[in-house]
């Protein structure tokens, strides 16, 4: 299904196709479990408790009330400024994490509404290049600010991600700079930013507008940091110690708010929220 | 093709021949000049050639001014400012006062050091968090006293190390990003010779971009590039190719403004002469943006940033 | 005079009486009311009679209610924000969000540890640098949503150790003099307890400063003055006493604005009651500073603390 | 000479009286050495190079260009707010500092010119009750940096103290948010505040105005930090270094921008203020 290859856009629906597979293996546990259940419950095994991975979508269904979800991004696809090409052609590479994901990008951008609140939501997808930050991303998460800005309305930006798309070169690492300037425009215009820490927060992403939220939540198990183990042992062949980057190393070291289980997410962000609201 | 050192070794060659001749009377000055036209040649043509991945190795030349030697050329009363006030104080990152062309500026600058001793003392030019702290208080002291910034960057990246993880370095990057886009003075950033990744664009987010000849300015290493991508760290050259990282490529790409010449050889070769054409070029520059109003330089280094990236609209 | 820990005594055998009454039918209740009227009688005598230093005993009661009891009687909802971005959490001083009355405020709070375990991880409610960088962080997310900020303050003074130092501990408390004057934004701070030197004024730059009656507010601790004036670290009950530290004499001299009247024998007999009173003044005088004019409270702000002092003018 | 008994209020001139001794003796390598000779090179023996402590007459005498002083503080006296007495009462204590110093507080303000640029100057005497910061220095302060907003000139703070005036309760401590309410006053009006710290500079005085310097500049040799090495060997038993809130501690931590020796220090001062003057 080369949905993309056409230069066509596709909205994001929380729809989902019926799943031929009514049963899956936990990995953690090697228990038979109900996928209906599973996805019911945030992606946890009802088992072992075990947080399997989230798609984007599979995220925002376990953030949001229920059906308010719409998606309103841009409908824009990546370039190839540089006729990149490591063990394949970039564009190559967007083609089958567009075709892997059934997404235009690495993050989908929406309205919707989290305990009764309407805010403006981007999430990012690891699966798409590992949720790298390119000039897509960069203008989603841009447009994604000045649709709050618009509708007065608070952002929440859950990321997961690698860092930069380095396929875009210089201009993925620029996307740090036009996201932090825009998050200026948030703060400027006195609304709430909410950024949401998941597996994997790193490099680029990290190092600009996931760290400059108003409250900063870490999901449980989030691994959070600028340059990873490897970069560091290579760099300067240093011990690092068991929980680098884990989500209680950055909030012992004070780079987050709070820690937060997956399960609680939802009514975490509901009462955060809750204070920028008027009359709650 | 010949490379940079052989070229070295044949100028430093002819060198000494220059002394024997004179020491000696043996008149082989026609011989010499002979010699130097055909270096001068094949420097031409080395420079001419140069691989991407050549011009990297030139931007981290042991040789190459660093942020001191410009600063010492460029500037006068160079009045350094120690201290982030919060924990430490970073040699890999200076900052201070100067004066330039009789005019008070901010300078915040990435410096490597030149002997072993000197890099473990500035961390060989990488930055840990308590140095982008220390830039984020000149920039606002620059506010303060309204005096422009000028950055030189020059850093293979921010320091990678547990302590810089503990100090937040993602988000002392972070915070020096949106500080610098709405920073109420004039501001430039020059990469005098490595802009590593977020290490560098920490400093460099300004009213105008410049490069020198052979800096290079690149979201990865080539070598990063290559192991991450290429799963072959030996792949440098092809990386580096890749990345789009110097200053020909930068400018195509309209992220950069303008492109400083070096002379012949790089920077090193010649550093009054490149630190005069990099002086006049600022100069040129801080004109151009010391005489527009606050709000419209606000405004236009906005625009710049919001609208950086590449990709295409299609039918929602 | 009993003290305190006596009449505590009593009371619990006044109970125990009480119980044995209960099971086996003594018809003691004449005896046990007459022993209360004399309890009551004594407690009156001890607190309308009770030293500074008494009262100062009383402030760091280990049974007095701390920051979190009066955030749980007196706030809904509170949540917690951690960290100061920079380096650490901070456990002796808590910054979050919560809502007064309905409304959203940010809560500054340095918070004691009952149990030895507890005390270890809050530093016995002195904070660090990251305490007052949290807390600045807290003020100026205060600012920018015009949430009031309450600050309730209990603590000895700021962690004195080798790490405070090496993290500017001076300066941090510095800058937060300078962001609370300056804060946008209606403040009130509370000394609950212990209201230690610069580690207290560093949250306790307010629109208003109040008291509860056994809470003490000190440049230097008593047994401090003790062993630097008097040389003498037994001296205390004299340093207490010369200090003005408790509640009638900072109202008598102007500093604070008003007291919080507690139960007889201390806040902690009455956990409830006494954050009911504090909560109705903390209401009060939110609503009226509330209701001005932010730069009207601004400059009623500055006055406040830039006519702070006494001294006499003579002929020049 | 009790010439504050009578509530009396003299003006600091830089003018001394001839002294009868020609000559003193070096504590620091035993050298007999001429007083004039001492006095004109800054206090430092010109033998050994020792630091003499200064006096805030000769502070100021070692800073500023000849002649250029003029006393502007206010005509202010301690007061006895809390009825102190330690040893001995705190009205006795104030007058046996004032006779010993001949100064009416632990604080000069003056107008100056350094290096040609006219300042507010404040000079802290250590011997005036250890420097200590009670009403009367936190009015004075106040007023230099008030004097210099007037004079739309730069602000020289040269502290030496042991922090606060115990001996004025409450007050003591207060001065700390008053003098850093007036800092903010000179910030708004973006007039350099050039902090100087010399031996020692701690306790309430560092953990405020001192702190709050556009540049801090610190004498070689000064103690820079806020709590002392006995209170924190006396609360929490800990082992301190030997540079502990030395000059090159601060340094190295970050807390002051310079290190400046004191033959050296009237140019600093130079150097840094024509920075702030037009056309300079
Ligand atoms: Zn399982
Ligand atoms: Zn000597």
């Amino acid at each position: 299904m080369p949905i993309f290859k056409d230069k066509h856009y596709f909205r994001v629906n929380l729809e989902r196709e019926p799943d031929e597979n009514l049963w899956m293996t936990c990995k953690a546990c090697g228990e038979l479990v109900f996928k209906q259940r599973v996805r019911e419950s945030d992606n946890i095994c009802p088992h072992c408790g075990e947080y399997f991975f989230l798609t984007a979508k599979e995220r925002i269904e376990s953030l949001i009330d229920e059906r308010s979800f719409v998606d309103i991004s841009q409908p824009i696809v990546a370039e190839d400024p540089l006729s990149f090409v490591d063990s394949k052609p970039y564009p190559q590479r967007i083609e089958e994490a567009q075709e892997a994901t059934g997404l235009a990008g690495a993050i989908i951008i929406g309205s919707a509404v989290i305990s009764s609140i309407p805010v403006v939501l981007g999430v990012m997808d690891f699966r798409f290049i590992g949720g790298s930050m390119g000039s897509v991303m960069g203008e989603q998460i841009c447009h994604g600010m000045e649709e709050a800005i618009g509708r007065r309305s608070p952002f929440v930006l859950v990321s997961s991600s690698g860092g930069a798309r380095i396929q875009e070169g210089i201009f993925s690492l620029l996307q740090m700079a036009k996201t932090a300037a825009v998050r200026g425009r948030l703060a400027a215009e006195r609304l709430p930013f909410i950024s949401v820490m998941t597996y994997p927060t790193s490099g680029g992403v990290q190092a600009s507008i996931a760290s400059l939220g108003d409250v900063i939540i870490a999901e449980r198990g989030a691994m959070i940091g600028f340059a990873g183990r490897r970069v560091i042992q290579n760099t300067i062949a240093e011990e690092l110690p068991k929980d680098y980057q884990t989500d209680l190393f950055a909030l012992e070291h004070g780079l987050i708010d709070r820690v937060v289980k997956r399960e609680d997410l939802r009514a975490e962000l509901g009462n955060v929220l809750g204070f920028f609201v008027e009359g709650r | 093709m010949s490379d940079e050192m052989t070229l070295d070794l044949l100028e430093a060659k002819i060198q000494e021949l220059r002394e024997l001749d004179k020491q000696d009377l043996l008149n082989l000055s026609s011989e010499i000049e002979r010699l130097e036209k055909r270096l001068e040649e094949m420097r031409t043509e080395l420079y001419a050639n140069m691989s991407d991945w050549e011009r990297v190795k030139l931007a981290r030349h042991p040789q190459r001014p660093y942020a001191l030697d410009y600063i010492d050329e460029m500037f006068t009363d160079f009045y350094e400012l120690h201290g982030d006030r919060l924990c430490g104080d970073d040699r890999a990152l200076l900052t201070g006062l100067a004066r330039f062309d009789g005019r008070p500026i901010v300078v915040i600058a990435q410096q490597k050091g030149r002997s072993p001793q000197e890099n473990k003392e500035r961390y060989f030019g990488m930055a840990r968090p308590q140095g982008y702290r220390k830039a984020r208080r000149a920039m606002a002291f620059a506010e303060r006293f309204a005096f422009p910034v000028i950055s030189l960057i020059d850093t293979p990246g921010a320091y990678p190390g547990l302590e810089s993880e503990e100090r937040n370095i993602g988000g002392a990057i972070a915070e020096n990003l949106l500080t610098m886009i709405g920073l109420r003075v004039p501001t430039i950033a020059v990469v005098i010779g490595e802009g590593g990744s977020g290490g560098a664009l920490a400093i460099g987010v300004a009213d105008r971009v410049l490069l020198l000849e052979n800096a290079t300015y690149s979201v990865i290493s080539p070598e990063g590039a290559a192991a991450i991508l290429w799963k072959d760290k030996k792949l440098t050259t092809e990386a580096a190719a890749t990345l789009n990282l110097t200053a020909p490529h930068l400018l195509d790409l309209k992220v950069i403004d303008e492109v400083i010449p070096e002379p012949l050889g790089g920077a090193h070769k010649d550093r009054k002469q490149t630190a005069s054409a990099l002086k006049a070029s600022l100069l040129r520059h801080l004109e151009e943006i010391s005489g527009m109003p606050i709000e419209g330089l606000l405004d236009s280094r906005y625009q710049r940033y919001r609208s950086v990236g590449r990709y295409h609209t299609l039918n929602g």
